[in-house]
């Protein structure tokens, strides 16, 4: 099994979650986080002091698939969360060993 | 009982005309009605207002530190204006300080007055100025200084700074017999708290990281949440100080909100042209800076006055806020100095141009007894804000460097100020959501 | 001065029974001292009630777009009302408009009354009442004006909207002289503050998104802290309607706190019915309709007549928020016209039934001089209510397309849209926790 | 009418001083403004006030429950006091209950008096009492009670324990004709909410994983600025209490104020010497411990009784919160009993000797007519206190049985809990930061 | 040396941190997610605007571990978080190549 | 490609971002998060109820860096958030087996 670890843009979670449901993807785990890349930020000014936010607000998605899943997964995300625009974002995939569901003990793909 | 009241030349033929005032020494109902929610809208300006308008601009460490701070002063400065403070700002004394004959309000029963309201409620509208200066000092040292040492501070200054102060301009002091105008407490008030806080800024030194790191506020709704409270409560301070509900209570009431409105709209619209962005923060600061600023000027001045008076608030005050922390790189850390301070000694001196019946629609309400012009009224105010400035600076530095002494240093070690105050000077967090 | 007092048929007696009112014309302290109070109670109800009641229903991102708006609101409005809006609400004029003789408040001193009040009190306190109205139409375009369109709007709108409707009801003009009842601004403030947002929200459009994204509240504590500030500042708002503090003050804040209390209650149960469970917001907005339904008739109902306002203000409401958001599918975003403009109009019409003194416990306190039924009080009321929306819709829809002229375009752009108008306006975030 | 005015010995000297109050029967201006005033101030109290600083404390998934718990108690009573409350408690009836005389507020018109202010007025300043009473007790059960169940209770509360408890003291009956001195509220107020969040505590049973799950207070500054807005509104509750702005007022608002600010200084230090560190939320509970204990006593008291009477309340009731949450392990959540219940004991007690006129500085305004010695008022306060603990803990304890009955149990199941009010029972979040 | 990443509910999280302690577990780092799964969310209502919230509060551990202790720790957290209902969650296993220690530079099973 | 995760002080996080952005890593996804290790929490006190708190508050850096890179990049890590004091945190590293540029679809180091 794999973990692909999405960074999208945050407004863009509803469409990508949608995608993932339609090629059946049914789990997510979704972390608000921020970003530093090429985009750029933007500058806030509080009484003449001026605070320059290099980090933008993302949103991460933790989605374990089996291998069979995966590219069909990608893309998925990268449809629904493509704008073209800089800072939509990067997918990384690493290698699960293992995946229990705690409720059950089961293991494997059968708990996805 | 606060002199601003005897100066007014046309009290004695309101008197004449209202039977029911014919007697000076009788309660006036109505003027006591208006006094005590006056009263309740000064409190409701510390507390919650001020607090929460500072609150809102510290980081999200020392959130509670501030609130702290703010209530603790409330209660502090609560007992001793009681027992002692009261008695040394309005005891008969002499030019320069009161006496102790009202020591822990002797004398003041339920039925003794107060010019035509009950002492007791003269004693606690001024208990409500006396707590909120020393908390407007707050946001000069905020998230950094020693809970123990600032409360002693607190303490120390209420009663050899602001209560001498007082005495001088509404106790019957020499800068009152002088003629000076402060209606609510430009030099009282605002200049005091101003350059303490500017003394303590500099005495502290500046938070770890400053002006490098970014300390951006961590809450600006509470912040301009506060704001709002501290415009509503200050009708009860300027419209309060007639001591009376009648035609003066209400024109106070009426410049103040128009140089509220004014400093606004002034510091909204510099930004807009200097930075392409008018900030919320920036018109509550306009807005307080308006509202410090026509202090002093609001029983004199008229509402045109209060218009030049709340532009010149937002301009001059939003410039000073830059110099002190661009150039100066001083960090008065929530801007007390250039908003209060500088708007009180604007405010103080601008009231001698704009009390002048002789400008038409700007025109105000007369000068001082026996002042005659514009420059005459200017000179007795310059004196004043000299004097207060004076005072104030010398008796600041040398309390700080006592309380220094007695608390083993003013702020809190390194770690401490990395870690946040709420958790190491009060063991709790503000947020838990 | 506002003829709603000259109306009232006992108030001849009155003043011959109190020897300190014997003659009109001088001032009493008593009533100064409850308008003083009130005008602070309405402001409040602005900054901060308004402003964090709506701005707690937004996003997060546009949280501080919200404060500034109705800060920026309360500041323009208030020099404009200063400047001319009183003048041309209040001034003599004609049957349509007032006029400009006291522009800039000429001829308005610390002596001058207006009733037995002073006369900077009256127009200060009626200066909230300007303030609120353009404020509350904020919650119709929120999330997507930009600001230079909104502070021009709100300006125009003020002068050409709210000051003539004004001077039709309160200020000497055609509505008042038929008899119009409008205690405290059911016609002045809510139809037209009510109207003018569903204009505004056929002329913006829609938020991106609605009505399929979710656009849920982003802190619903803000908004109920927010509401409880409403409903207190609304005792100044109806009670201070009054111009008095007396029988008629109090009654009009009993019957206020009646429909209150019954709008909020009818609300949460049809929702507990309804859908399963009472919320808080549904609560809130039903005490907010509750308010909004009563304010006409305030000085005018009893008790009992209140009781019923408030459960039909509840019930109307409730079914026109649903029927504009679901059947309309009109992104009022925040409910301005159902709660306000429909409970305006509820209000406005029913006071012609509960003024009636034949109700048994459900009486009021008599019709309109000249008027002696309720059918005629009705179709009196009813004019009120089809000239001011009339009016109100033609004028905004008007303004609106010209300040679209003159600041290219109504809306930010989309990306703004989407990055939030507080980034995007002004350069700040709310939180920082 | 309140019979608290009555008792005091200078008012017919007071009535002949004032020309305008010659007739008893005839409208005081002053006293309308100020009492106006009041019931804005107290209702403040309780919307916002008490119910941010309820909400503050509670974990975030039950903020919104305890906001809607808090208004909709508003809204309930209200109701209820205007169709029976007001006439069981004020209706002329017997020593132990009024009648059905004032149902609907039968007979209270625009004119009707009670004393020398409407009776529409003091209908609806007692109204705010009747609020805040039954909402002081939703600290008790909070984040357990079902809202069916909690509507019910408060309810039925309102006109089985709190209305007969008001007529007993201040309505005429037994506990008033025998001299029991209750200025503002001790045992109405605070001794009937304090026991009876003691017996829900009790009934009700723990929060789940109290005491061994942390469960700290999810926002701390919503608390903290609910107690500043508290202690504002409180000038209006003991202020208001004198139903006349005299110096009886404004006495009352000065020890309330001293108090307040001893009870809070008390606390803070107490934790400093025991703990370390004093807390921001130890100040308020101290302050919020001062004023309950000064209510009883406001009228009667001096600045210097004020002061040992805070420090008493501090002290007594931080020791009493320790003793309930450490020793007894009762889930009074937050903390009802051993601050309102403990310092309305305390200060119902307390009066009797403060209120002597033989203490020096720390004397009071005498007792009650024909009671000449501590001694003799301590056993009439003593009675009372009895009285209104026995009757309060039983008949709440019977409601809350009844009420379980009829809504088939009193707190939501486990799982509901776990999830949280919020949206178990109101369907809403109060955060989407 | 392995990273476990555990989703649980929030409400056992220190139930579950007091597992890994007993077995000898010392850190855990702890961020608070949303997970989308089988769980059903809830309804929000809003005058009447339905929102339905898919999204429930989760809460995420990560726990560096050594391959002996692996087994031990996953039955420990499976033994505190579960409750048999729906919504459990889901425990994910992948490959640590290295741990640092940043206070001293320790590396390796030192590190943890 | 390996994936670095480092838990650090929260007040080290500028510190550390410019200590990677001086040898060409740009790009940096940042989670508060809560560390329980050895590094011990603090008391609060809520009317004398005693609350132990023993997370505390951290930043959890996620940087994909190429092969080449990971040297260097957790030493600038080492370097820019050591303190010397108990809690600076850890690095882990794992292997990514996937990296894909959402915006561009550009994969590997391209996507970095
Ligand atoms: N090397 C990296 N390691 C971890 N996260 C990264 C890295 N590079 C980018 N990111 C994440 O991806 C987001 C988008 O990257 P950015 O360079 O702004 O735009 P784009 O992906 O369109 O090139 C960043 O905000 C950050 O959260
Ligand atoms: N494929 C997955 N990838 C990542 N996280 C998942 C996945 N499936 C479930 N989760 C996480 O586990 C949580 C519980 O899953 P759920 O399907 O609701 O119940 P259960 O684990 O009992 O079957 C989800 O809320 C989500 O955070
Ligand atoms: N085994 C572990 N697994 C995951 N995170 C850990 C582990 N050990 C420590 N941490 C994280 O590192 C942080 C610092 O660890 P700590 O033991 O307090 O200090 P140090 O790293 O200086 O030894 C912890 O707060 C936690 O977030």
């Amino acid at each position: 099994m794999k973990l692909i670890t999405a960074i999208i843009k945050p407004f863009k979670l509803d469409d990508v979650r949608e995608g993932l449901s339609d090629i059946g993807v049914a789990g997510v785990t979704v972390t608000e986080v921020k970003g530093f890349g090429r985009q750029r930020g933007h500058t806030e000014l509080y009484r003449g002091a001026e605070y320059v936010v290099d980090f933008l607000p993302k949103v991460k998605l933790e989605i374990a698939v089996s291998e069979e899943q995966l590219d069909q997964a990608i893309d998925a995300i990268i449809a629904a969360a493509n704008t073209g625009k800089i800072g939509d974002g990067k997918i990384f995939v690493t290698n699960l060993e293992k995946v229990i569901r705690i409720r059950t003990g089961e293991t494997g793909n059968e708990a996805l | 009982m606060s002199n601003k009241i005897i100066k007014k030349g046309g009290l004695l033929a309101v008197l004449l005309l209202l039977p029911s005032l014919a007697f000076a020494d009788e309660l006036n109902g109505a003027n006591t009605a208006w006094i005590l929610t006056a009263t309740a809208l000064v409190l409701f300006m510390t507390i919650p207002g001020l607090s929460m308008f500072y609150a809102g601009l510290v980081r999200s460490k020392n959130v509670l530190s501030v609130f702290m701070q703010c209530f603790a002063i409330t209660c502090v400065t609560s007992i001793l204006w009681f027992v002692a403070g009261y008695s040394l700002a309005f005891g008969e004394g002499n030019a320069w300080i009161g006496d102790f004959s009202k020591v822990m309000l002797a004398g003041v029963d339920r039925d003794t007055l107060s010019g035509d309201i009950p002492e007791s409620l003269f004693a606690m509208f001024q208990m409500t100025f006396a707590i909120i200066t020393p908390a407007l000092i707050v946001g000069a040292f905020a998230e950094r200084m020693k809970f123990s040492a600032m409360l002693l501070f607190s303490g120390i200054w209420l009663l050899v700074v602001y209560a001498p102060v007082t005495h001088w301009v509404w106790g019957g002091g020499w800068l009152g017999s002088m003629g000076v105008y402060d209606f609510a407490g430009g030099l009282v008030v605002h200049i005091t708290a101003g350059v303490a806080a500017l003394v303590a800024a500099l005495v502290l030194g500046p938070r770890k990281g400053f002006p490098t790191t970014a300390m951006p506020p961590h809450n600006l709704t509470m912040t301009i949440a506060g704001a709002g409270m501290l415009w509503v409560g200050w009708f009860g301070f300027n419209g309060g100080s007639a001591l009376a509900a009648n035609g003066d209570a209400a024109m106070a009431i009426l410049v103040t909100h128009i140089s509220a409105s004014m400093g606004a709209l002034t510091w909204a619209f510099i930004e807009w042209r200097k930075f392409g962005k008018p900030s919320a923060l920036g018109a509550v600061t306009g807005m307080v800076a308006g509202l410090g600023t026509i202090t002093p000027a609001s029983g004199f001045v008229g509402p045109g006055g209060a218009l030049i008076i709340g532009l010149l608030a937002g301009f001059v005050c939003f410039n000073a806020t830059q110099f002190i922390k661009q150039k100066l790189k001083i960090d008065d850390s929530l801007d007390v100095f250039p908003v209060h301070g500088v708007g009180g000694i604007l405010g103080t001196l601008a009231v001698a141009i704009f009390a002048s019946t002789e400008l038409g629609v700007f025109s105000g309400y007369g000068f001082a007894d026996g002042i005659s012009s514009i420059a005459d009224q200017f000179s007795v105010q310059a004196i004043g804000v000299v004097a207060v400035i004076v005072f104030t600076a010398v008796a600041t530095y040398v309390i700080l460097k006592l309380v220094a002494l007695l608390t083993g240093g003013l702020r809190v070690d390194e770690e401490a100020e990395q870690q946040g105050l709420d958790i190491v000077s009060h063991e709790e967090t503000g947020y838990n959501l």
